[in-house]
């Protein structure tokens, strides 16, 4: 294992120190480990919570900020973070409109922020949850936990921030918070796992000219492993199994998502195929982002989201935005 | 058993988490993220901390600062889950300072009903509940039948570890695990080692010099 | 070698198609290989042209835009572009305020630039060139080819480009640029190589706790190796080198830059120790830029450049830039 | 030696370039950035398409044709700096529909010194220069010493491959290498070998049929 690192357990702290010097825009907060917008919280505003382990930069922390979270609690790597965090953040930001929490389907994100949850509810706050499953190579069943949450949860950040800051209560913003998760779907292909800290090793090892298909954003392995193949056919497969959960059609918002080590012109040839593949299934990528942004530290693959845009998904959409790892508009 | 004996538990657990820590990372490695030894070594580091920092007055005072911590500290799944396993077996214990075998079981068995609620996984799912519960219906059992102390609790152990090893060939249907459908089958489930390693910890306190 | 490629011999044009899908603000000619911003040429604004090798994404064409470059000349893989292309772009951005060339400082991109900038000015064209030459591995001596240009590029790009965006004329331009250049050092460290598509596997190979210090962006080995260290042995190796050539002092303008397959997270643990370094130095870290922007593929690694600023650089830096890779302001 | 011998060469140095492709690209990994014989195989793909769309009618045509083609395609370094080569070699060259090999010789003698003009390399610098001026002195000499084509070619070859050879020891001073310092040394100049076959075709070319 080579990485930027001091040790394998001060890196969260490490790196958090380093976003604090980065952008003097977030107040970070390293005892409790939260990232705050500088000038949460905003009276009257719905406050929005992520967070989850750390190592999906630049997820959540590098979308706190106007538009989009109000605070971010960033987990050792991969392992959600603990309720106390949660609290933490959730009370500090809470301007009296209520707290939106965005948990991505983990069982331990899911715990957490439950327990953490009813804890500020004790407190007189009031906290609603959206929940984020968009990855579809996992079979949502009783036999499993359910499908994960993965890049989709940039769109929910996104459009419910939109919506918060334009002065929208609580259940309004849970509720296009909701939306956009049942309208978006993920697939994740990895070409090499990640390696984590304390494991100082690959999670899975990947032959040459292997992939594994139906990835999630730990390392954990996928539902299968197939030959290498070029970026036409591993996108057709990912938007197959898209295509097959939720029929594309119309304007279409498009992440092409890198997992971490994935360089840039290899994403643009991803999203080259991906644009090809709605425009024969009659839709349109009327919106895209290509980049990493929901990662798996060192992994090497990408994943494709998709969300079925309405009118009001547009606008919430194009709506300025100014955070670290997102920024547009005025 | 008195509060010493408690925290002697605890110190028990940490070493063995710790001297276990690699393993536990590579199983959660096949069939999950890599995390669970360093999420129980970091969780019980800090309990060593809030146990020095605030010395428990009672058995159930330890268990409760215990499962709190490891709520507080760990974080994933296994930090709400065993700290609710603590807590809870904490609470009932409630304030008395000796407690016997029979109460310890009565406890951990709130403590297992509790992570059952709490995680919604049944017997069978490939999780830590498959150690957990026959490690206290062995307990139960033993206790039931009159044994003395150290055997009943090497019944809990013995049962916990043949629970986890148990849980190779299963297909997981709770937690991360359950995203590899019948890929998780094989391998053994890292929480029900910890478990196993929880009650075996039990077992050598119980041998020690106390 | 895996990648995200359909064929070797077709990633550039793939990329590029993505590109142009993905940027609809860009007018991308596939066939003479420009980037263009869709509204250039701007009539009496000097134009700005940039280009390289490609691999480095997002530079160069990722930084076509307003406020930054009017258009960007991809070649193929690591190659400088070819005169037709540098051509075609010049002629077609000169707004009849005359063209500024940014061109990095490698045998290549000179020799090209330089056929370009003669049969430009045939065609009446005026053409200014700033070479950047910031990597201080690279010993400037009559026994090299000179400093190679690598981080500092972008400084340059978005620096120049704010002031031809204001309408000063090509002199200033150019003055401008090279006074970034001039202000600007760069030193960069690889944990391992990378693997350009026509090789096929690394151009280099590194051993585990091995790094390669002195790198450029090009995957050409760098000047030693060393033992991997700790985050903060590495950072300080590399500004050790910048201090040494151009002390440290007052505002600065710092780039720790990924090299393409380097997560987020680590970036944000070398900035830390990069600011400590700074402030140790009684410099101070005024603006800042985490992520992978000059890149070498899929290598990992990460290089740092400063540029101390003036007030006036100050405010061209933060004047209004909306770029696929670099954005900000109104 | 008419337009046919020289496209003929032109043909030869393509098959040569597509066989040793792999091997370029390696010697340029080692000291440079892995692309040399990538660079030159497609440089060298266009220059046939151009030949078939606009057959040259004369052999300084066609190496004004080649030379021309290497700038607009290869890009890198060696795009211009062969570019270049041919280019003025083909300019000295003029219209005459027959060259001499002693016209040639002089007319490559040309391209040499606009490359040496462009690149402003020396000999021992550990460049393409370091093959292409022992070959041109060679093939001056032998035209003097009355020698015949083919022996003449060769021994332009042999001076060419010699003189790459010679670069394996040499510290770079132009081009990528030179940012590897000492580190250079111990490795052969992919320019200087891809010189060498462009001398080794026109022997080989000299050798055939025609
Ligand atoms: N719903 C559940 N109920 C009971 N135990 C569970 C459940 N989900 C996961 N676990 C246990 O948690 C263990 C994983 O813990 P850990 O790796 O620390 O957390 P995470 O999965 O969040 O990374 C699994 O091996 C399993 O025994
Ligand atoms: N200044 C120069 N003069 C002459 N030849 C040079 C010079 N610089 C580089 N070369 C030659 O160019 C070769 C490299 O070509 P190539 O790999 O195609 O281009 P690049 O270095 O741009 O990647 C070197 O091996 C060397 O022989
Ligand atoms: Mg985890
Ligand atoms: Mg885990
Ligand atoms: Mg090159
Ligand atoms: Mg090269």
């Amino acid at each position: 294992m080579k990485k930027i690192i001091n040790a394998v357990d001060t890196v969260v702290t490490d790196a958090l120190t380093g976003l604090a010097a980065a952008h003097p825009e977030l107040r970070v907060d390293l005892d409790t480990r939260v990232v705050y917008r500088a000038n949460a919280p905003r009276p009257g505003k719905v406050g929005l919570v992520s967070g989850g382990g750390s190592g999906h930069e630049p997820l959540h922390a590098g979308f706190v900020g106007y538009g989009m979270l109000d605070a971010a609690c960033p987990g050792e790597i991969f392992t959600s973070p603990v309720p106390d965090q949660i609290v933490e953040a959730t009370t500090a930001v809470g301007g009296g409109a209520g707290v939106l929490h965005i948990v991505k389907n983990y069982t331990g994100d899911v715990l957490n922020f439950e327990m953490a949850a009813e804890l500020c509810a004790d407190e007189g706050v009031e906290v609603a949850r959206v929940l984020v499953d968009d990855d579809v190579a996992v079979r949502d069943s009783l036999y499993t936990a359910g499908r994960r949450g993965t890049g989709a949860t940039l769109f929910v950040e996104k459009i419910a921030g939109a919506l918060a800051e334009e002065g929208a209560p609580l259940a309004e913003v849970a509720a296009i918070g909701n939306e956009v998760n049942a309208r978006s779907r993920s697939f994740g292909v990895a070409l090499s796992s990640c390696t984590t800290p304390a494991a100082g090793k690959p999670t899975f090892e990947l032959a040459e000219g292997e992939v594994e298909l139906g990835i999630g954003i730990h390392g954990e392995p996928g539902r299968s492993r197939a030959p290498a193949g070029t970026a036409r056919e591993l996108v057709r497969v990912a938007m197959d199994a898209l295509q097959a959960h939720l029929p594309l059609s119309g304007d279409t918002l498009v992440l092409v998502n890198g997992m971490g080590g994935t360089p840039l012109i290899e994403l643009y040839i991803a999203f080259a195929e991906v644009d090809a593949y709605l425009r024969e299934h009659g839709a349109t990528a009327a919106r895209s982002l290509v980049g990493n942004y929901v990662t798996s530290l060192d992994m090497q693959g990408f994943s494709v989201s998709v969300c079925t845009l309405t009118d009001e998904l547009t606008r919430l959409w194009d709506a300025p935005v100014r955070t670290p790892g997102l920024r547009w508009g005025p | 058993m008195n509060t010493a004996f408690i925290t002697d538990w605890i110190d028990e657990i940490t070493r063995l988490v710790a001297a276990e820590r690699e393993h536990l990372t590579a199983l959660d490695a096949a069939i999950g993220d890599a995390d669970h030894g360093a999420n129980l070594d970091r969780g019980f580091a800090a309990v060593r901390t809030a146990l020095s920092a605030r010395p428990p007055g009672t058995p159930g005072d330890a268990l409760v600062l215990l499962g709190g911590t490891l709520i507080r500290k760990v974080g994933g799944a296994s930090g709400p889950l065993f700290g609710t396993f603590f807590r809870q077996a904490g609470k009932t214990l409630g304030d008395s300072p000796e407690v016997s075998p029979a109460e310890l079981a009565a406890a951990l068995a709130d403590g297992l009903a509790a992570v059952r609620a709490l995680g919604s996984a049944e017997e069978g799912d490939k999780t830590m509940v498959d150690a957990l519960t026959p490690a206290v219906r062995a307990l139960e059992q033993a206790v039931q039948d009159g044994a003395g102390r150290r055997k009943a609790f090497d019944a809990a152990a013995r049962a916990a570890e043949e629970g986890a090893r148990a849980t190779v060939p299963l297909r997981a249907r709770k937690g991360r695990a359950s995203y590899l459908g019948e890929r998780s089958m094989g391998h053994l489930d890292p929480g029900a080692l910890s478990s196993a390693l929880i009650m075996r910890a039990l077992h050598i306190s119980a041998s020690g010099s106390r």
